[in-house]
């Protein structure tokens, strides 16, 4: 790639961005451990160039759908850590009013049309998002991420035969992780990748090597210019690894811990430092980056802790958006 | 006034709304050139252009979850399962999808879709094609859940469910899509949530929806020659209930039978029964009564099939078990 | 294709099967304007050639699934006549005792594991019946149709992969008529055929004349071959037509007339005809078997005027093999 | 006699009845090395090899329908959605082919599948995660559902499920897993359709399943000090349900509350309430009242969750709504 084209500003942004995510989950991970945090808490470290690469392919008007592990999708997207973390800890001033949680983290305003907690169901709502901006006649590009094991869901076939048949402005973004839950991808498929299977929708399929955020960074960049220009749909598929248990508690004992180690060395961010420094950016500026997001972070707990819950009677509000007493009565 | 069947009523009334709002779009199979099979969308095709009438492929799960992202981004899509009982192969994106987002999203964002699905047995369309499934939506919360016995309702409901900022689904019954009636003139909307009391009686009340509305009336003319003067309650929409219909009728008649054409058991009946129960049971006189379908797989033999499905005689029988008479 | 491997006796049968559907359906049309059947007849006129020769290249231990246009495969998979007459006209002496009509007639001793009235739903069905198979350590083949309209729902992606991973022995045979209902393929797919979405299963796929029976016959033959040696399933596509409506009482109006009298030319029980006369069969003997099949389809007929309904008690038959009295009764 | 979790219990079920038969296999997601997020299967692929523990792609809709097909082959599938809440991606392969198929082959073909699903909330986990779903079973004809509160319950039910012929619902309520009780020694099952009075009382029927037994038994406890003496009856099997044990505590006590974790509108707790209406309407001294989980989306906040789902004193409050003390 030609690194040339690009600034500075934006290389250390994306560091940074990436840096945001990771310390986000570590302070999750941590609260998680000490019992601060309930529910299902999937984090996407080691994966943070999949992520940060591909979001910042995207305009600030473009839209997502996230997954499950929904964490470094909504962050590098522009979702703020404090709201974030509030969300996470089912406070009032999180994203949803603490009524979604970890797996339903949303903000329209900035293009997320949320996590999900049902593997695949992002694809056909990114879908449709796409057949708006083509029924509205409007240029912005919606971006579906989802998992390997995702792509074995019928969701992802209805919904890219559709997107294909009609040239929906969609990228299908698999971050291919290698793994399920537990289970190998190799296990469940009999194809060498998961974007070979753009042949049987006549549309563009490419893999890159998800761990380098700027291979994907261009991957991406190619493919929503694809879409932003009416060409259709295509697959980017991220080879990568999740470094953590599936879900907090999960020691992941079904993979062996040498390919964990190996992947280790790969660490998206220690790689993508190492490549700024080779550049003109010096390890000060990457240190102060380091501490900001320490700060940022310690800051976002410390909004979530200090947030009160929502008030009780907020589990009736907003069933409906009209008649919700009555309907929620009966 | 004029008549039109209960096809030609929701297609007036798609028709009205899209001409309305260029929000509202149309989504399923053949909704195109075909204009569905029982011509609901006939000519919408020509009218709006292909932008505005999404003929699909045979993929409902994902036509259905696409319609919810739309939704989001401010569309307005009435989506077309061709059979409710396809509902299997499409319940995650309205049970957790539609229903849930704005809930989920604390209030963020809302799902304004319609799913409109024929329902109901006797065409001898066997058993996956017969069913009328009222609880599998109305045991979700977020879904509010309409089902019309007449044209002019259905085109005034279809109206409001179009214009509602919740999904809304829309249980269409295939015996009365030909049936014709009278048509109010003009514009109307029929809002959500208001029951009708289509027969007033003193001596029973008939809670009831759909077809068997219909059937209901029959019945009570027929017992009117015997003395029995039956109050027929037509919902028209489950979710929200019209409790104060309910209950000032059953406040007048102290009796009830609640009439449903699914499966008996965790039917909606019971839902209502259970309600009148808790809240009325001091004005009651006698049990509540459930008419209903049998808990047997819709059989396609003709007269198999008549006997899974109650009819005037099954609800005749029903109103004097509970009178005692 | 080498015509010398088969008998005449072979060709003879296979002709006389596709002769005996045909006739079988044109009763049913004629019974239906006559308002003597009830529900949604699918007829399969002119797809006689991809069910004959697909249904004659399987063992009889060998198992189908059929689909809501079922009445030629559940035939071709030697159902009798009489008895599915009598299913249609929802009488006792019926397959399913009249409680399952035209898109539920199963027999298990025939391998047939029953037409099915959800598009799609056949797939996963024969899929179990490969897992089975696999289970159990013996050779039969499943093979599972469905329509082209089918191939976009998600259970073909789904169940494929499976089979694929796994290596299952089944066929997938997609009777490509080139429309949904009303919706032709090609409006709603972006891929010159069925058959390339094999490549994102690394299976086999490929694409043959349906309205050949001899051709259909030999590439099926093929891919059973494949699936008995335990090297997995493949796609077969069979490009046929169907020169009726989608159901008795459908004008069809949604397709040129232009087309479909193109295709009349290739009727394929005229063309194969054709062709035995080529061969060392006579006009006679063919004359032989259609009067044969007129009487046997009139027997049938009457059989099933003959037969009596099912008593109302069997209602609440069945519903559950054990304690169905009382989960019939609450 | 030994103690045993409930997720223990179910393994040590299912382990023995692959033992017995094997035409037993199981099938889901994670299955194999990780033997299923709460460990129903561990050890089960060394043990029984991966002809028998099928894991499975997540491709739920496809995996349900190929346990049906191979069930009509004769397999008994023990088939696994990770959470109940997955059923809205395979919903057709239960309600349309599993539950239908030996009614629509005119009693040609059983379905002996197992759908083991976990249900419930209390884990902070959100709206798609949290819900229990039972009247989108008990509602379809040729299902039968179980929903065991004991580990000494779940084996002996899952045992029988196993063996059973038709297509059964096996819901195991996720905050039971890890709760340890006695297990009797030797083999046993328990049969479908058998009811348990786990506490018997002269005042009041509480008539309950999975997990709201043990809040009922809570409950029953703290009335008892009030003088107030409750039978809580533990359902174990929906469908089919036991009558004759509802007919004969109602007969005594009089007083009804039905309890459930699930959605209240067109929850099962209705279809019990309406079955009293209909039939004890004589016997009752007071209305048959229920006590549900709202008709809201489950939240994931704890205060709101915790006020979403009923609990002991919810229950401790209906009892006396019903007893007007
Ligand atoms: C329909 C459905 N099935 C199963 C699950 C349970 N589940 C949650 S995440 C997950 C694995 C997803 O793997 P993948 O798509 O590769 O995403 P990753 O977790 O690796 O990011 C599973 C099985 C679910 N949430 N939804
Ligand atoms: C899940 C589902 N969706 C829709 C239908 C209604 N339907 C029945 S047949 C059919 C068209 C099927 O087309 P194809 O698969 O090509 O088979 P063909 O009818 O051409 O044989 C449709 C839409 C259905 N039965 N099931
Ligand atoms: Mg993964
Ligand atoms: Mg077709």
């Amino acid at each position: 790639m030609s690194k040339k084209k690009y600034s500075k500003e934006l290389f250390l942004s994306m560091y940074e961005d990436m840096v945001r995510i990771r310390k986000f989950e570590i302070k999750l991970t941590e609260c998680f451990m000490k019992g601060m945090l309930a529910g299902n808490i999937h984090t996407c470290v080691g994966q943070e160039a999949t992520i940060v690469g591909t979001c910042y392919a995207l305009e600030k008007r473009d839209f997502i759908t996230a997954t499950h592990r929904g964490h470094g999708h909504c962050i590098a997207k522009g979702a703020k850590t404090d709201k974030m973390m509030a969300e996470l800890f089912g406070k009032v001033t999180g994203y949803c009013r603490g009524k979604g949680g970890s797996m339903h983290v949303a903000d329209l305003d900035l293009g997320i049309l949320g996590a999900n907690g049902i593997v695949g169901a992002g694809i056909p709502i990114a879908t449709g998002s796409g057949l708006t901006s083509k029924i509205k006649g409007t240029d912005e590009v919606t971006l579906s991420f989802f998992g390997d094991a995702a792509s074995n869901q019928g969701t992802f076939h209805e919904s890219i035969n559709m997107a294909s048949a009609w040239k929906l402005p969609v990228v299908y973004l698999c971050e291919n992780n290698q793994y399920g839950v537990s289970v190998n991808i190799k296990s469940v498929t009999n194809t060498e990748s998961i974007a070979v299977r753009a042949k049987a929708y006549n549309i563009p399929g490419v893999t890159c090597d998800g761990n380098d955020v700027l291979a994907v960074f261009e991957t991406v960049q190619e493919a929503v210019a694809h879409a932003r220009d009416k060409k259709g749909p295509s697959i980017v598929e991220c080879v990568t690894y999740r470094m953590r248990g599936h879900y907090e508690g999960d020691p992941a004992s079904y993979r062996s811990k040498e390919v964990t180690e190996e992947w280790a060395k790969k660490d998206p961010i220690k790689a993508f430092g190492e490549k700024l420094l080779e550049m003109d950016v010096t390890q000060e500026e990457l240190d102060a980056i380091d501490a900001a997001m320490d700060a940022e972070i310690e800051a976002a707990m410390q909004f979530a802790l200090d947030s009160p819950y929502p008030d009780v009677s907020e589990v009736t509000l907003d069933v409906y958006a009209s008649d919700n007493e009555r309907s929620v009565a009966r | 006034m004029s008549k039109l069947s209960m096809s030609k009523a929701i297609r007036e009334g798609l028709y009205e709304e899209m001409l309305r709002d260029e929000n509202v779009i149309v989504v399923g199979e053949d909704m195109g050139t075909m204009g569905n099979p029982f011509g609901i969308t006939l000519g919408f095709l020509d009218e709006f252009g292909p932008n505005r009438v999404i003929e699909t492929p045979i993929s409902e799960s994902s036509f259905t979850g696409m319609s919810v992202g739309a939704a989001m981004r401010g569309i307005r899509p009435v989506v077309e399962l061709m059979y409710v009982d396809f509902i299997g192969v499409a319940m995650d994106p309205i049970m957790n999808q539609a229903a849930k987002m704005r809930y989920m999203t604390g209030g963020q964002v809302n799902v304004p879709m319609v799913l409109r699905a024929p329902i109901g047995a006797g065409r001898r369309n066997a058993g996956q094609h017969s069913q009328c499934l009222e609880p599998l939506f109305t045991h979700i919360p977020g879904l509010k859940v309409v089902a019309p016995s007449t044209p002019a309702d259905a085109k005034g409901l279809i109206k409001a469910a179009v214009r509602d900022d919740d999904p809304v689904i829309f249980l269409e019954h295939k015996l009365l899509y030909a049936i014709k009636d009278e048509m109010p003139e003009g514009e109307y909307v029929i809002p959500l949530g208001k029951a009708n009391v289509v027969r007033e009686g003193k001596d029973v009340t008939i809670i009831t929806w759909s077809r068997q509305v219909l059937f209901a009336k029959e019945a009570a003319e027929e017992l009117a020659k015997e003395g029995i003067d039956v109050e027929v309650i037509d919902l028209r929409t489950l979710v929200p209930l019209d409790w104060e219909a309910i209950k000032a009728s059953v406040s007048k008649t102290h009796n009830v039978v609640v009439v449903q054409e699914g499966y008996k058991r965790s039917g909606f009946a019971g839902e209502i029964s259970s309600q009148i129960m808790e809240e009325l049971f001091d004005e009651l006189d006698s049990p509540v009564y459930r008419v209903a379908g049998l808990n047997v797989v819709p059989p396609f033999s003709p007269p198999l099939e008549d006997a899974f499905f109650p009819n005037p005689q099954d609800i005749i029988a029903g109103v004097k078990k509970v009178l005692e008479v």
